[in-house]
Parts: C-alpha cells; structure tokens; sequence
C-alpha cells in the first residue's frame, strides 16, 4: 500500500489574505525534502478553470452539435427511435441491442459519453422504461437513452455496470422500487426496502398497511 | 424475491483472520443512519458494503400525488443542507417546462441563496468532519458561523432549515429589507474567520498526516462512479454544472471552478474550503446589483405541465443534483426521480477505502460530505 | 546530514503548525465574553423571532371577533400533508339567499411542515404564520386547533 | 524559610505519637492505614469530580460556549449529580462476555492510581510512602493500567472494545519508554530516585530552569507522552468517539464505566503532578533569583496551594491539547514515539549526562 504523502499545494486561485503561512511553509520543506530524494511528481500545482465556460470543448478537438450526434447515431443503429421536439437529443434502444449500443457510444471518441449522470426507471402500461442520462465529458454532450422491457411481469435488461461502474447502484435501486432484472448484474440486491415488499414506483403498486392514499 | 436474499448479508465468503464489524446504522461518524458493513484484518480495511434504505421516506412516490408547488417544500427535507438548490431545481425544471421566464430579480435571489446555502453545508462539512478526525472545538466553530447564515435564512424566508423559499415562477417572499445589509456583515466576518479555519485544522501537522495521500480517487474513477461536486473535482472531473450548464444568474458572473490534481482526502478538504472563499465572491458580485422587480410572475393556479419528460440539473453543496419529471399533463408528474449526488459519491467508498485502515475510512467518510436522506430520499 | 535536517525542520514546522492551531483556541479561551450560548428558557423575554418566521398558521381576529376566512377551501388544497380541513356550514342570510360560510377551520399541527403554500394560497389573507413555536406537549390530540374562534363572524366587506 | 510554617510533618507525627501511646502497635498501623485510605478515597473521589467539571467548563470556553450551567450555581453540581445517576444506573452484563474478566477490569484499572498516588508529596510531610526507588515505583505500577484496558478490551466481546483495547496496549506500551526515559533525564540531575529528596533539591531552583535545555525537552517529551499516557485525546485512539464508538469501555454502564471514567482523570492527575515534582518543584515555591522580597511574598503561599497550582497549568495544558487537535491515527503514534520521541530522548539522556558531567546546569 502506497502511503506516500505526496504534497498538493493549493487549488484555484486563493485571494492573498487566505493564504496560510504555516501551510506553505510546511509545504516548501517538504517540497525540498522530497526533491532531494528525487520525486519528480511533486510540486504546486495550480489549476483553475477560467472564465470560459466552453474550456472543455476548446481542449478537444470537435464539439457536436445536437443534430450532428442524433445523425451519427442514427446512421449506425437505424431501427433505434429518435424523439423530436425534446428537451435533450433522445434516442430510443431496443432491448437487446442496448448493450452493444451502450457499449459503442462509450468507446466511440467522437461521441465518448463517459459519464452517466443520472439512470432511472418510468413505469409505463405496456413495458417499464429505462432512462439513461449520458454526458461526456470531453465533448461536453448531453443525451437521453431509453430501453423498454418486452413486458411489465418478467422485466429484464442488460446491465451497463460493466460500461459505467455507477450504474451498478442506480440499477439496483430500479431494481428495487421498479422490479426490472438486471442481466449480469454483479449484486443485484434491494436498497432501500425488505424483501417482503413489492416495488413501490410501479403504478399497480398498493399497500394498505404501509401507504395512506388520499 | 428470495432468490437474492442469500447475496444481501456478504458478498463473499470470510477469510480466516477477517471479521466483520458494522460501521452503523448507529454510529457517530456516519452523520445518520448509513450503515457500512466492513470487513477488517486487524486495523486494515479489506471490503465496505454501504447498506441503505434505514430513512427512506419514499419521496419520489410521494411527489406522484402532489402537485408542482407542494413537490418544492419535499425536496428540503431531501439533502436538508442544501435544500434551496433542491428547491431551485424543482422550480427551474417546471419553469423551463411551461417555457416561463422568470425576473432577473429572481435569478439574482436564487443565486444568492444557492451560494449561501453552499456556505452554510460547507460549514457544517467542516465542522462535522473536523469533529469525524477528533477536533470537537471544530465542531462548535462552524456551527457558530453557520448560525449566521441560518439568522439570515429565517430573517428572509422565515424558515431556518428547510427553506421552501423558491417556488414555480420566482421566490416565496421578496427579500427582507435588511437582507442585503446582513449579506455583507456576515461576509466581511467569515472572511476573517475561514483563516482561522485553516489555521485549527488545515495546516495542522496531525490534520494533513491524517488526510494526504488518503483514499485517493482517480479522476478516472471519479468520471465513472458518476462522483459529483467538491468530491469529483478534488479528483480533477471537472464537473460544475454551475460552468456547464449555467442556470439562474451564473452565466452573468465570473468564478472559478475549483478543480483538485490528488483526489485524496486533503484535496477534497481543500477543494471545500476553496469553495467557500469562490462563495463569497459570488454573492459579493451578486449582492449589490440585485436589479429591481418582481419577485415573481404571475403563475396559474394549478399548474399543469405539458406531455413530455424534462430534465434539470443543478450543482447541489454535495455535487450534480438532478430532477426527472415525467409528465402526463395532469397536475401531480406521472414519474419524478432525483438524481441525488451522495448517492453515487457514496457507492465509490469501497473503491476507494480498501487496504486503508479504520480511523482512514472516518477521514475518507468525513471528506466525501454524506448525508443520509440524500442518498436514501 | 540534509536529511537530519529535514528531520529537524519537520519537527520544528509540525510543533509549530501545532501551536497556531493551540493559539486560535485559546483566543477564544481567554475571551469567555464573547460566548455565543444562550441560555434559552430564561431569556424567553428578550428573545424575538424574526417577523417572517413560521412557527404556525393562525387566523388572526379583529376586536369584535371578526376573521377574513371565507372557507373557500384554496388552503386545503394547497397543503401538501393535508393538515388543513375546512368546514363549512349552510345558513341563510339577511337577504333571504343561501350562503355558505365556514364553520370549523381545523388545523393539525402535528401534520404541518410550515411550508408557508396555505398562507400563500389565501385570497384573503385570513390566514397567517405566528410565532410562536414551542408545541411541545404531553397529549397529541392538543395539536389539532380550531382557528376560527368560537361565535366569530367573517369580517364585512370580504369578497366571496 | 517562611514557608517551613506549613509543614504538616508535625501533624502526622502528632497523630503517630498519640495512637502509639494508647494503643498496640499493629492496632495503630491499622489505624493509620484505615485513615489513609480514605483520606485517600475521598480525595480521588472528590478530585475526579472536580476534574471532569473543570474539563466540562475548559472545553466549553476553548467552544465557546458556557458549559454546564443548570445544576447547582454555574452548574457546579453537575457532576455530583452525574456520580449519582451512574450510581444508580443498572450494571449490564451483556450475555456473552468472559464475565470474570469483565468485572475484573474495572478495579485493575481503578486500583493504579490508588497504589501510584501514594508517592506524591502534596506538600511538606505530606506523603504516605517516601520510598528510595519512588520514581521507579511509580512507572512500574502505572504501566499496570494497561492490563485493565486490555482485559475490558478483549472481555467485552465487542470487536470494536477489542480494536480500542489493543489500540490502547500498543500505544501505552510504547509511551511508556518515553515517560521513563524522560523521568531518568531528570533523575540524572537529581541523582536520586526519592520523590522527596528531589523536591528538596528544588529549594534552590525547579529542575525546568536548574537542566535548562535538556529539561525542557524532557519535559516537553513528558508532557506528549503524559497525554498519550493518559489515553487522552489527540492520542484518545483506544476511545476514539468517531471510529470506536466508545471503545474499550463501550459495554460498561454504570459505577463501572465511572471507575474507568474516574481513573482517567486521576491518571491525568497523576501525569501532572509528576510533572509538578520533578519537573517544576511540586510544592516549592516560585523563586526569582535573590530578589528578596519577592521570594519572601512567594514564601507565604503554603507548599500545598503551590503544588496543585502548578497541577492545574499541567492539567489546563493537556487539555488545551484535548480540545484543539484531531486525533491521530495508530500507525502515526507510533511514529511520533519510536522515530521522533524516543530518538529526541535518548539523545536527551546523552545531553543531561554531559551537561552533569561538566557540571554546567545551575
């Protein structure tokens, strides 16, 4: 186990009457320490995101517009459905093409969508929905990806945790208030509620004892 | 349900000179009724399982028999330190569904608040993490700074904690005339308090043998886990939805984005109290140049939304707070999820907590700033 | 021999990280002063809340008994844990017309979360938020409040 | 000297004199003993419950705040009335417990302050055993606290009792090297081991101004290590609230979790009065070189107001430490002891020697 103890300086731009004197002090020894034994890692580092909210977008090479990405997409997955006039670019995936779809938008570097900000589940008569809130954060995009189940009673999907580690947790919250299963799923288990439970967000859920309904 | 039952107590089998302890659900460093089942060897923390759920209160069932207005005053007992970023986003996602366009009093208000709010949780992350690595007078210290904010929380919106000041449209109440005066008081105070901050804990030799180097997230990592505000930037993700996605009166001011190279313990605990400093310029750009108005429009009655499904997010004191609604057009959403930062910082401690030991797993715990109806809603 | 002194100046600079941080206490040790407790039951007298503050919803009442509440019901509905119940009650009026006007404004205290959406719903502003907010007590049927006073009239001139 | 008036040698003598005249003398050392031990008693008592009200108030005015305030005028009460309830609260036995074991700790661990305080001088002819070896007797018994914490520790069948008591044998183990080292320091410029004679050594000047350098570092080094000691917070691990919960003592109730209460504060007692004697004097008085009339005012304060003086600045200094530092963790004690203290020491040894060697200390 690595117990180096690495000094980090000071982050952002402090203004001058927040500056510690001890704390810099401190660090220009142990600077001076670690650069006798020849640490070249070590040092201030100062970083800042400056004024520019697009700072990102000018890193890299090409930011996509809204329409360029659906068109990229739709190009490479042609029975996917696209929605028009929402919020954010969306984009419906069948069931079992969602994990190569997943999987593509991830690792394409044009697209990159490393970031999954927010996964969740809408009950809905026919099917249950996945929603899938992606951004990457090199191109600085943002996408709506949506999976449905074949059907409400044996609702399954594949799991994205092998693409993006926290969608082992929001899956197995689904898991719990929805009752989608998760296909390869790690440990899948229920958060919040017993085993005796049903899954409260579906829309046929009732309870007497447990929920007063007005 | 049964057949995932066995998988609910350990995930794998215990080794010989392991044992297992439970860290909570009633435990003084999990501020709340988290519980982590740990595996140890010694002092040496192998496994953290997070169980959860012990105050869920069920609030995204809840909201489906409310209506848009009684949704906001849920939302403050949610993440209760930050409750009006909770309640502003509420607000910005019906807005921007109903296409209304709020005053530029309002924005000015809400940002103000929001940077307020930040200070006061960062505050009590001090205080509460101060006390988490065994300085007690730390604890007392932030709370008797974060007294102020809450004085002048309750001067304005007539609540201390949970604030349900914003509302579908504008604000509850236009600002307390003494509101501005107030700002700037406790402003030139804090300022002169956060050095000392820095010197009871941020340069003390114990403090930073405690932290540096501990619990490191790589920022690869960080992006994974979906791990969000002070915690995702210490760790170099930059991932300020105030910079990205601007809402409210951020497009109009300039700040920086804190952003940390380590993500080890320290870094969090810098980026935090860095934070706090970019606070006060904010509102110190902000306070004064609150342009005159309405503190509300004219909102309907009911207020239905229309068909669809709408999504906004905003930077909550603990990272990226989302609202999902879904909407029927009736007057209570068909589906509301709120993406909750702690939730996904908090799946990341076994990640990051193995092979250190227990007293690191408080520090790493106390550095990540959880809070409990947060990650269980 | 440099890393003797490191080893040196690294006991000098963590003793005297240390003694900053025993300063800053002390400070405030030899400064009793400026405590910040206050010893709250016995300074009932002087303590005063802040003029919005919501400690409970009230109906207030003029001199000759005379509140603004219409019953109109907007409160009840607007409250999100249904902690306001209206009712009302029929009766005939000077004129011969039939009217309807409240009978009993209940209020569970126990239920509310001071949201301020009642007060804010009232068209007539018969409702407002009090100030005071010590409720503790041994029996919880006391928490559910009739506002209106008994034998009270709506107060004249208050549109329907 | 003036202060020779507050003697209480001959009070002592008095008391021997007249039992040994009217009764036999076993009868009278019986006596004598039953007297001792509660005078004893009563003062443990009576000091422990001072001391945690004295913390209660110092913590409160380093947080600003007021402390305890209701029982009693500036809740001076608080703490009797805390004695009381923990009299009076149930002793739980949890089921599993090594139940012998468990109710043994409690007493080893009361019992060490009992059997240490004995070689304190309080003031002159205030002392029930004036051994030559008193120095020695007192780090050999005060290293026996241990067993009591690890007892309660591994009694307790509570993994996290069993972390704070291991954590709690590791650290005592280690720091008390450093107490004894920085006590031989001290034992090398007084050339005795017999707490009386090294306060009467003092008459001329406290050790801390008499070993100038090499004092003050052994004092120093005797303070943090004191502390450690103690188990008292920043080295509090083996209790540490935030991890352990209570640790070692976390499933005792009762008069039982008082004695471990109480001889915490007896053994940060007995820390600073270590300190006080053979560091700052114990109860002789402060003196500025010859300046007369100011040693003569000195002189009039007796011997015993002087010792718990200087007492209370040792306590008040630990507990500033208490109430401004985090905690450390367990592998960062025992840095600080085995590559700074303990190296600093015996280094210190090797400076005190030299320096009585050439005979340079006043």
């Amino acid at each position: 186990m690595k117990r180096g103890r690495e000094i980090v300086g000071i982050v952002g731009k402090r203004k001058p009457d927040s500056v510690c004197k001890t704390s810099q002090r401190f660090d220009r020894m142990v600077n001076k320490k670690n650069k006798v034994k020849g640490n070249k890692d070590i040092g201030l580092s100062v970083t800042s995101r400056n004024k520019e909210v697009n700072l990102a977008q000018s890193e890299t090479n090409q930011a996509m517009t809204n329409e360029q990405l659906i068109e990229q997409l739709t190009s490479a997955n042609p029975d996917a459905v696209v929605k028009q006039g929402s919020q954010y670019p969306e984009i419906t995936v069948a069931h079992d093409k969602l994990h190569a779809f997943m999987q593509n938008i991830k690792s394409d570097s044009s697209l990159a969508f490393d970031y999954l900000v927010c996964e969740t589940g809408v009950d809905y008569p026919e099917f249950i929905q996945v929603v899938y809130h992606l951004e990457s954060t090199s191109h600085r995009h943002f996408m709506v990806v949506k999976a449905n189940t074949e059907n409400r009673e044996t609702a399954t999907l594949d799991t994205v945790s092998d693409i993006w580690p926290t969608a082992e947790f929001h899956e197995c919250e689904i898991y719990d208030l929805l009752g989608i299963r998760f296909n390869n799923h790690p440990n899948l288990r229920r958060y919040f509620l017993d085993d005796t439970w049903g899954h409260p967000l579906r829309k046929d859920f009732h309870d007497d004892i447990h929920v007063v309904e007005r | 349900m049964a057949e995932f039952s066995e998988k609910y107590i350990i995930t794998d089998e215990i080794k010989a000179d392991e044992y297992l302890v439970n860290i909570g659900p009633q435990h003084p460093s999990t501020h709340g009724v988290l519980r982590l089942l740990t595996r140890l060897e010694g002092e040496i923390v192998h496994n953290v399982e997070p169980h959860i759920g012990y105050i869920h209160s069920g609030i995204e069932k809840m909201t489906e028999a409310l209506s848009y207005p009684q949704i906001v005053h849920l939302t403050d007992r949610m993440d209760y330190l930050s409750a009006h970023m909770n309640n502003e986003a509420v607000c910005l996602c019906v807005e921007n569904a109903l296409q209304v366009e709020v005053p530029e009093r309002v924005k000015y208000i809400r940002t103000i608040f929001d940077e307020l709010q930040r200070l006061a949780s960062h505050q009590l992350w001090w205080c509460a993490s101060g006390m988490d690595l065994g300085a007690l007078t730390a604890f007392f210290y932030g709370l008797r700074d974060r007294e102020d904010i809450l004085d002048i929380f309750e001067e304005t919106c007539g609540a201390r904690l949970t604030l349900n000041y914003s509302v579908p449209g504008g604000v509850m109440f236009d600002i307390h005339p003494n509101f501005q005066k107030s700002v700037k008081a406790f402003i030139t105070k804090f300022r002169k308090k956060l050095p000392e901050y820095d010197k009871l804990l941020t340069d003390n030799i114990i403090f930073q043998n405690r932290t540096k180097g501990v619990g490191v997230l790589s920022k690869e990592d960080a992006i994974a886990f979906g791990v969000t505000g002070p915690t995702g930037r210490a760790s170099g993700f930059s991932c300020d939805v105030r910079k990205h996605h601007p809402y409210s009166a951020y497009p109009y001011i300039k700040f920086d984005e804190k952003l940390g190279t380590d993500g080890d313990s320290f870094m969090r605990w810098k980026v935090r109290m860095d934070e706090m400093w970019e606070s006060m310029n904010i509102i110190e750009q902000l306070i004064d140049n609150i342009p005159e108005g309405d503190f509300a429009v004219k909102m309907k009655g009911v207020i239905k939304l229309p068909e669809g499904e709408f999504y906004q997010r905003v930077e909550s004191a603990r990272g990226e707070f989302g609202v999902y609604i879904v909407s029927d057009g009736k007057k209570n959403p068909y589906r509301v999820k709120f993406r909750s930062p702690g939730f996904s910082n908090l799946f990341t401690i076994n990640h990051i907590a193995k092979g250190w030991k227990i007293a690191d797993l408080v520090a790493i715990m106390a550095t990540f700033d959880l809070v409990i109806p947060d990650i269980d809603r | 021999m440099k890393s003797f002194f490191n080893y040196i100046a690294e006991i000098f600079s963590g003793v005297w990280t240390l003694l900053t941080g025993m300063k800053v206490t002390a400070k405030y040790f030899f400064t009793p002063w400026k405590n910040v407790t206050q010893q709250y039951p016995e300074n009932r007298d002087t303590l005063v809340m802040y003029d919005r503050f919501r400690g409970e919803v009230i109906m207030p009442h003029n001199e000759n008994n005379e509140h603004k509440c219409t019953g109109c019901g907007l409160c009840e509905n607007a409250c999100p844990n249904g902690s306001i119940e209206i009712i009302s009650k029929s009766i005939v009026n000077e004129e011969g017309k039939k009217k309807r006007i409240i009978d009993q404004h209940i209020y569970h205290l126990g239920m509310c979360t001071f949201c301020n959406l009642c007060v804010r719903a009232c068209p007539s502003d018969a409702i407002v938020m009090g100030q005071k907010f010590e409720h503790a007590h041994w029996d919880r049927s006391t928490f559910t409040k009739v506002l209106n006073q008994p034998g009270s009239k709506i107060m004249e001139g208050i549109k329907e | 000297m003036a202060f020779e008036k507050y003697d209480f040698t001959p009070i002592t003598q008095s008391i021997h004199q007249a039992l040994i005249e009217n009764v036999s003398p076993l009868l009278t050392t019986i006596i004598e003993w039953t007297i001792i031990g509660v005078l004893y008693l009563l003062f443990i008592a009576v000091f422990g419950l001072f001391l945690v009200y004295a913390e209660r108030k110092v913590c409160a005015a380093f947080q600003q705040r007021l402390g305890p305030m209701r029982v009693g005028p500036w809740g001076l009460l608080q703490t009797i009335a805390d004695f009381i309830k923990l009299l009076m609260k149930e002793l739980i036995t949890p089921k599993s417990v090594d139940k012998f074991l468990y109710n043994l700790a409690p007493f080893i661990v009361i019992i060490v302050p009992f059997l240490t305080i004995s070689v304190i001088p309080f003031a002159p002819g205030l002392q029930s055993l004036d051994f030559d070896i008193g120095i020695f007797f007192v780090t050999a018994v005060s290293s026996v606290g241990v067993i009591g914490v690890l007892l309660a520790g591994w009694a307790s069948n509570n993994k996290y009792s069993l972390i704070g008591g291991m954590r709690s044998g590791a650290q005592i183990v280690s720091y008390e090297l450093s107490v004894g080292m920085s006590l031989i320091t001290m034992v090398i410029l007084a050339g005795t081991m017999q707490v009386s004679e090294i306060v009467e050594l003092q008459r001329g000047g406290w050790f801390l101004f008499k070993g100038h350098i090499p004092a003050l570092i052994a004092f120093t080094v005797f303070v943090i290590a004191g502390t450690a000691e103690t188990n008292r917070g920043p080295f509090d691990l083996a209790e540490a609230e935030s991890e352990l919960t209570a640790g070692f003592h976390t499933e005792y109730s009762g008069i039982k979790f008082a004695f471990f209460f109480l001889a915490e504060y007896i053994n940060l007692f007995i820390v600073a009065a270590m300190a006080t004697i053979v560091f700052l004097g114990g109860w002789m008085p402060f003196h500025f070189g010859d300046w007369a009339a100011f040693n003569n005012v000195m002189d009039f304060i007796p011997g015993l107001v002087w010792f718990f003086l200087k007492v209370f600045g040792i306590i008040f200094l630990i507990m500033w430490f208490k109430w401004t530092f985090p905690r450390l963790r367990i592998d960062q004690i025992l840095t600080l002891e085995w590559k700074y203290l303990l190296p600093i020491n015996l280094f210190n040894i090797l400076l005190m020697a030299t320096m009585v060697l050439l005979g340079w200390h006043w």
